[in-house]
């Protein structure tokens, strides 16, 4: 079976604290996804989810706290336009948007962690391997997934 | 302080955790794994790497092979990425050096299959390894303390508050909607379960704080905004207009004698009247008037304009305009208290269309010698003396289907004082209770209500009340005893609901502002439930009384007390340590395009418009980031956590 | 207008005043009832559990019927159609086994077609889409009853009338009410657009007593005793309702509760829609106020009200 | 009276049963005894409505199925609407009428119906009855 690999970019407060508390709460899920910390998810340039992309994940996950919970005020607001305009682009590149994937997940929602994670895993896992390295670009710098 | 070229030499060290990690991970193996990989001088295992041997094993191999950075791949960093850093620090580390790969609560925990895992576990630790290369020493950046306090809110809660904190010698300004001080705790008869007098004992606190040199009040004002950061906060105040003059104001009475409106009494729940010029009640604090513009008839000459006439001390001013006045304080006490659930949403009792169905605020005053009957029980309608009373507990509360899911806490309490105080006045009336629970943990409460059924004969039926409607001029109520297993019918005189507390209004906006998290019923969340009751996890902010919940004044108090002792802690400090991991600006690539300056929701990057360049205010800058994501030249790299960081990041955790 | 109407099987049988001032106020109102082609009883009861499924299949159907025949909406005066209606529609809309089971049993049906008269199988899947409405509701959001108000042709002020919404109207909130079961307001915002003087009182939602009146006679006197006696001390002079086994149990079994309670001396029961219609200038035979057993007829001041409807007209 | 509490395999397929039938579950319930307060048909029971439940978490079967109660419940939802949990006592009453079907109990059947009454009755009142109570 195909075993997707997964960049998660979470944040420090709530979804980073979420999936601690998906630990202390011992739920299993798989563990396709590999989490990296920053302080909030408006850190997130859309460069480092093509860097991912890149260097070979098949899908993207970035997590968030949920609106108007940010401890930066309004970070996930910033996150959510971001993502939104960098799906329209994954399109023009003949990237399927489904694999980035942007969640508000609290830091007491342990159970919404894991099942957002098995359920992107499923995604990433229909869509099958992206293997953007070797894909090559067409004449019109798309490229056809 | 870049390490100019020179190959960093970095320790790392795995954690068995007992079992916790070792049961799954296989550590011998991530340890093996990493020792060749690039930049780590040594690495190894151990069964507990939090422990006092653990710890010094990491304090000896930082001297021993001259190591430059640490990473502990143990649990979370929440919980122990302190440890490791004081423990660095103790061998001449830079705690910034040290990192913390979580292999427990995001791996080991969830991962029960021991090679996945450990793979995992393998790409975490060589994630951390690619960031601690580029890591740099980082000092904190020190920032003074304003000592001076706000408490919002002038309840018993904010009051002991702000007694507490100034009295330690520090100065407090206390902000209240409302034209008093008192909050509930003034309207309140008499206290459970000693049934001491709320005024008698509220009072002197109000004289007291007024009196106090470090405290200021600021009553019928409301904080309009907060910017800035512990220690260092900017507090936009707005202060309503009272229309009379504090200091000249006499209390005379001749402007409310003479004032034609009348309006519902907050103070009596609107079982009296005011005039629209009027005192809250005879012990308000500050003793002055307020002219309430919204009911007011008119101050031009030809509308009214009757009190201003009046006043031999020219205290009325009609021209008074609303402030606003900035304060620049250290840290905030929110003390915002609690509001009772809305009659109207309990429509099966009649909403608010039957006079005679109170709740148990308007009670209270029915029971207060201040009160609009002075004292005696009679019941709004028609005067009449009541004699059969229906209390019903639970009203609102312990329903998660239709109202709130839980329990009001006080309510058993205050009833048991409720049904005590009505036979107290009418000694031949009936007081039947209906209950679901009777709750009584606290100091001598079980024997409060002990008393109310042993020497006041109160009956208590077990089961909550489905209906309650009015025939000719009786209430009709439709319970139930559950413990004989009979529908229970009582035509009843007057009924009091126990209504449910609930967030005081406006709450939820103010928090909003202020970023304190409140939970799904509108209460204030804390820092944490059990550790950290009395704190916000946004820095500064204090929090105590009801607005974090159902509490009796006892809880409160003792809230309002915990808060001062943390602030006292905080301004017992004269600078505080703020992060360093900032975003500065690397000036040659700045453009000074200022994307980033509409990215900062603190106002912490400026643009120099001579230079062309970005300034940072680097007390301001908490470190979000969301402007180096921003930045189109990458001129905006935050310390410690910089893009190239980020990308070798990705590229260990995709290809490691 | 032209709008989907299911009447039900009661109204065509003993309850025809129901049906028949319900058709005399629509049509005053320009408005067409179409009932579906081949329709049957609705069941009568919604099935509270989940494995009694036939009993969505009749309301199904005929809610299938109205989407095939191209209707988006279908009224209801009976509350207990209404009801069985709308819990049956919500569960083909939130609850996907349900929805599975249901259409899986009703692909195989056979229905002839309105128009072409055609025998047709193999149906598409119902979804739900229909909007189940009870004819109150379409008064307020379809016709509005401000302009409702502007059609009135008589003076009905001198009718105190108590509404009396009973349960299936109202419970269970979440799947059928049509306002807010502690304190609505609907049938009383309805009474006063027709100019009826509105008496609150406290028994508008409680049961009169329901099938329990076929099932244990002896027991519904009780709660229709209660329900007419409160309307009665409030200072109303009529019930007015919506359901035709309320109005058997609080009308023709009046002379049960009489037996029982002797003090009792009558009160008179009328449908929401005798006094929409009578309201709207209808003739007063049509009304079918002679089945009525207690005579509501002295409450129809024909005499008077005749010429205000000459001048109006 | 005295009882002794067992809440053995039988019991827990009981519970199990109505709690499946009714798409709830029944320990949800904390004996507030709003819906007996709510009961228009109270005044007729021999176990009120609160008590069926609560015979239900006990696992007590044997007691619920002599019940006037059982039939006494004409669905009129005033239980459900003002329970604090939301439970729909009118559904787990009619689960426990399915379930004694099988054990061969009719409550009512088309022959119960009092002749001076099958032709004044309307017509819905016959098949609403019958769907509730019949086999």
């Amino acid at each position: 079976m195909f075993e997707p690999k997964i960049m998660c970019f979470l944040c420090k407060w709530c979804t980073y604290a979420g999936a601690d508390l998906a630990g202390t709460s011992r739920l299993e899920f798989s563990p396709n996804g590999i989490n990296l910390r920053v302080m909030c998810s408006s850190r997130i340039d859309p460069q480092h989810i093509l860097h991912a992309f890149k260097e070979g994940a098949d899908g993207v996950f970035i997590g968030g706290c949920h609106p108007g919970d940010c401890h930066y005020v309004e970070g996930n607001y910033k996150t959510l336009r971001r993502v939104t305009l960098f799906k329209t682009m994954m399109e023009q590149l003949g990237l399927d948007p489904k694999r980035l994937r942007l969640e508000w997940i609290s830091a007491a929602e342990g159970k919404k962690y894991v099942e957002t994670m098995n359920e992107f895993t499923e995604t990433i896992r229909n869509l099958g391997p992206l293997n953007l390295e070797e894909k090559t670009l067409t004449e019109e710098g798309v490229c056809h997934e | 302080m870049k390490d100019d070229g020179k190959k960093k030499r970095i320790g790392v060290f795995v954690c068995h955790c007992g079992v916790n990690i070792a049961g799954v991970v296989d550590v011998e193996k991530v340890a093996e794994l990493l020792k060749d990989y690039p930049g780590v001088e040594f690495s190894t295992d151990y069964v507990y790497m939090c422990s006092e041997p653990g710890q010094q094993l990491v304090l000896d191999k930082i001297k021993e092979d001259k190591l430059d950075s640490v990473i502990i791949a143990a649990c979370s960093p929440t919980l122990h990425e302190k440890t490791f850093q004081s423990a660095a620090e103790l061998a001449g580390l830079n705690p910034h050096q040290v990192e913390i790969a979580n292999i427990r609560e995001q791996d080991s925990w969830v991962h029960p299959d021991r090679d996945k895992a450990t793979v995992k576990a393998v790409k975490i630790v060589k994630s951390m390894v690619e960031k601690a290369i580029q890591n740099e020493d980082l000092e904190p950046i020190k920032v003074g303390v304003f000592k001076k306090a706000l408490v919002i809110g002038g309840g018993v809660t904010g009051l002991q508050a702000a007694m507490d904190i100034a009295d330690q010698g520090y100065e407090v300004i206390v902000v209240e909607k409302e034209p008093s001080v008192g909050g509930k705790m003034i309207q309140l008869s008499e206290t459970f379960p000693t049934l001491d007098c709320s005024q008698c004992i509220l009072t002197p606190k109000m004289v007291e704080v007024t009196r106090h040199p470090k405290i200021k009040l600021m009553t019928y004002s409301e904080v309009e905004s907060i910017s800035g950061f512990v220690g260092n906060f900017k507090v936009r105040i707005k202060k309503k207009p009272r229309f009379v003059d504090e200091d000249k104001c006499k209390l005379c009475n001749e402007c409310a004698d003479v004032c034609p409106q009348i309006v519902p009494d907050e103070y009596n729940m609107g079982l009296s009247f005011r005039k629209a010029i009027y005192m809250p009640f005879p012990q308000a604090v500050p003793g002055t008037y307020t002219l309430d513009m919204e009911s007011c008839l008119g101050t031009l000459p030809i509308r009214c304009g009757k009190c201003k006439d009046v006043c031999d001390a020219q205290a009325i001013d009609y021209d008074m305009k609303e402030e606003i006045i900035e304060e620049e304080v250290g840290a905030v006490v929110v003390a915002t208290g609690y509001d009772l659930y809305d009659m109207k949403a309990l429509g099966e009792y009649g909403g608010e269309n039957y006079e005679d169905v109170l709740n148990g605020l308007e009670f209270e005053r029915i029971l207060s010698a201040s009160g609009p009957t002075g004292g005696k029980v009679q019941r709004p309608s028609d005067g009449k003396v009541p004699k059969n009373v229906v209390f019903i507990q639970c009203a609102g509360s312990r329903d998660p289907e239709n109202h709130n899911s839980y329990c009001s806490k006080i309510c058993c309490m205050y009833t048991a004082k409720h049904a005590m105080l009505y036979k107290h006045r009418v000694h031949d009336g009936n007081a039947i209770v209906f209950y679901i629970d009777v709750r009584t943990g606290g100091k001598n409460f079980d024997e409060f209500y002990q008393r109310a059924t042993d020497d006041e004969s109160i009956l208590y039926l077990r089961g909550k009340v489905s209906k309650i409607f009015k025939e000719g001029n009786k209430m009709i109520v439709w319970g139930v005893d559950t413990l004989t297993g009979q529908k229970v019918e009582v035509e009843a005189d007057m009924v009091v609901l126990a209504m449910a507390m609930t967030k005081a209004d406006g709450v939820p906006e103010l928090m909003k502002k202020l970023k304190i998290s409140i939970d799904g019923n509108g209460w204030l969340a804390e820092a944490h439930p059990k550790l950290r009751p009395v704190e916000s996890l946004n820095q500064g902010f204090y929090l105590a009384g009801a607005a974090l919940g159902p509490k009796d004044i006892p809880e409160a108090v003792a809230q309002a007390s915990a808060a001062a002792a943390k602030v006292g802690a905080l301004f017992a400090k004269d600078e505080l340590m703020h992060a360093p991991t900032i975003v500065p600006v690397i000036e040659e690539l700045c453009s000074g395009c200022g994307i980033c300056v509409s990215m900062c929701p603190y106002g912490a990057r400026t643009l120099n418009a001579v230079r062309k360049v970005i300034e940072v205010n680097e007390v301001l800058c908490e470190g979000c980031g969301a402007c180096a994501a921003a930045c189109p030249a990458g001129a905006a790299q935050q310390l410690n956590q910089s893009d190239s960081q980020i990308f070798s990041m990705v590229k260990a955790i995709l290809r490691g | 207008m032209r709008v989907h109407y299911y009447p039900g099987c009661t109204l065509k049988e003993k309850a025809t005043n129901l049906e028949d001032s319900t058709r005399e106020a629509m049509a005053r109102l320009d408005t067409d009832l179409v009932e579906p082609e081949g329709w049957t009883c609705c069941g009568a009861e919604y099935p509270l559990i989940t494995e009694k499924i036939h009993g969505l299949i009749p309301p199904v159907r005929i809610l299938r019927q109205v989407e095939i025949e191209e209707g988006s909406k279908v009224v209801t005066t009976c509350a207990f159609c209404f009801a069985v209606l709308k819990r049956a529609n919500k569960a083909m809309l939130d609850n996907p086994t349900l929805h599975t089971r249901v259409n899986e049993y009703l692909a195989d049906d056979i229905l002839i077609d309105p128009t072409t008269k055609e025998k047709r199988t193999h149906f598409e899947s119902y979804n739900g889409d229909v909007q189940v409405l009870h004819l109150l509701e379409y008064l307020r959001d379809e016709v509005g009853l401000g302009h409702l108000k502007s059609l009135v042709k008589r003076d009905l002020s001198h009718i105190k009338v108590a509404p009396y919404y009973g349960c299936r109207l109202l419970r269970p909130q979440k799947e059928v009410a049509i306002d807010d079961p502690e304190t609505p307001t609907i049938f009383e915002d309805f009474l006063n657009a027709i100019g009826c003087t509105v008496v609150d009182f406290p028994f508008k939602q409680e049961c009169c007593g329901s099938y329990l009146s076929a099932s244990m006679p002896e027991t519904s006197n009780e709660p229709s005793y209660r329900v007419l006696n409160s309307a009665k001390m409030n200072g109303a002079n009529v019930v007015a309702l919506s359901c035709p086994l309320c109005y058997y149990n609080m009308d023709t079994r009046q002379d049960r509760i009489k037996e029982e309670y002797l003090e009792f001396n009558g009160f008179p029961v009328l449908y929401f829609t005798q006094l929409l219609a009578w309201a709207l200038g209808a003739d007063v035979e049509t009304l079918g106020l002679d089945k009525h057993l207690c005579d509501p007829r002295p409450l129809f001041d024909i005499k008077q009200n005749a010429e205000d409807v000459e001048v109006n007209l | 009276m005295r009882v002794k509490l067992k809440i053995g395999e039988n019991e827990k397929k009981f519970i199990n049963r109505v709690n499946e039938l009714t798409g709830d579950n029944v320990y949800r319930c904390y004996q507030c005894g709003r819906c007996s307060a709510s009961c228009p048909m109270a005044q007729e029971m021999d176990l009120l409505p609160n008590q069926i439940i609560r015979k239900v978490q006990m696992g007590q079967e044997e007691d619920i199925i002599g019940s006037k109660t059982l039939t006494l419940c004409a669905s009129c939802f005033a239980c459900q609407g003002r329970c604090p949990k939301g439970i729909d006592i009118a559904a787990v009453c009619e689960a426990i009428r399915h379930l004694l079907e099988p054990k061969g109990k009719d409550f009512w059947g088309p022959d119960d119906v009092q002749p001076e009454l099958a032709k004044e009755l309307p017509q819905q009142v016959l098949v609403a009855v019958y769907k509730k109570f019949a086999k």
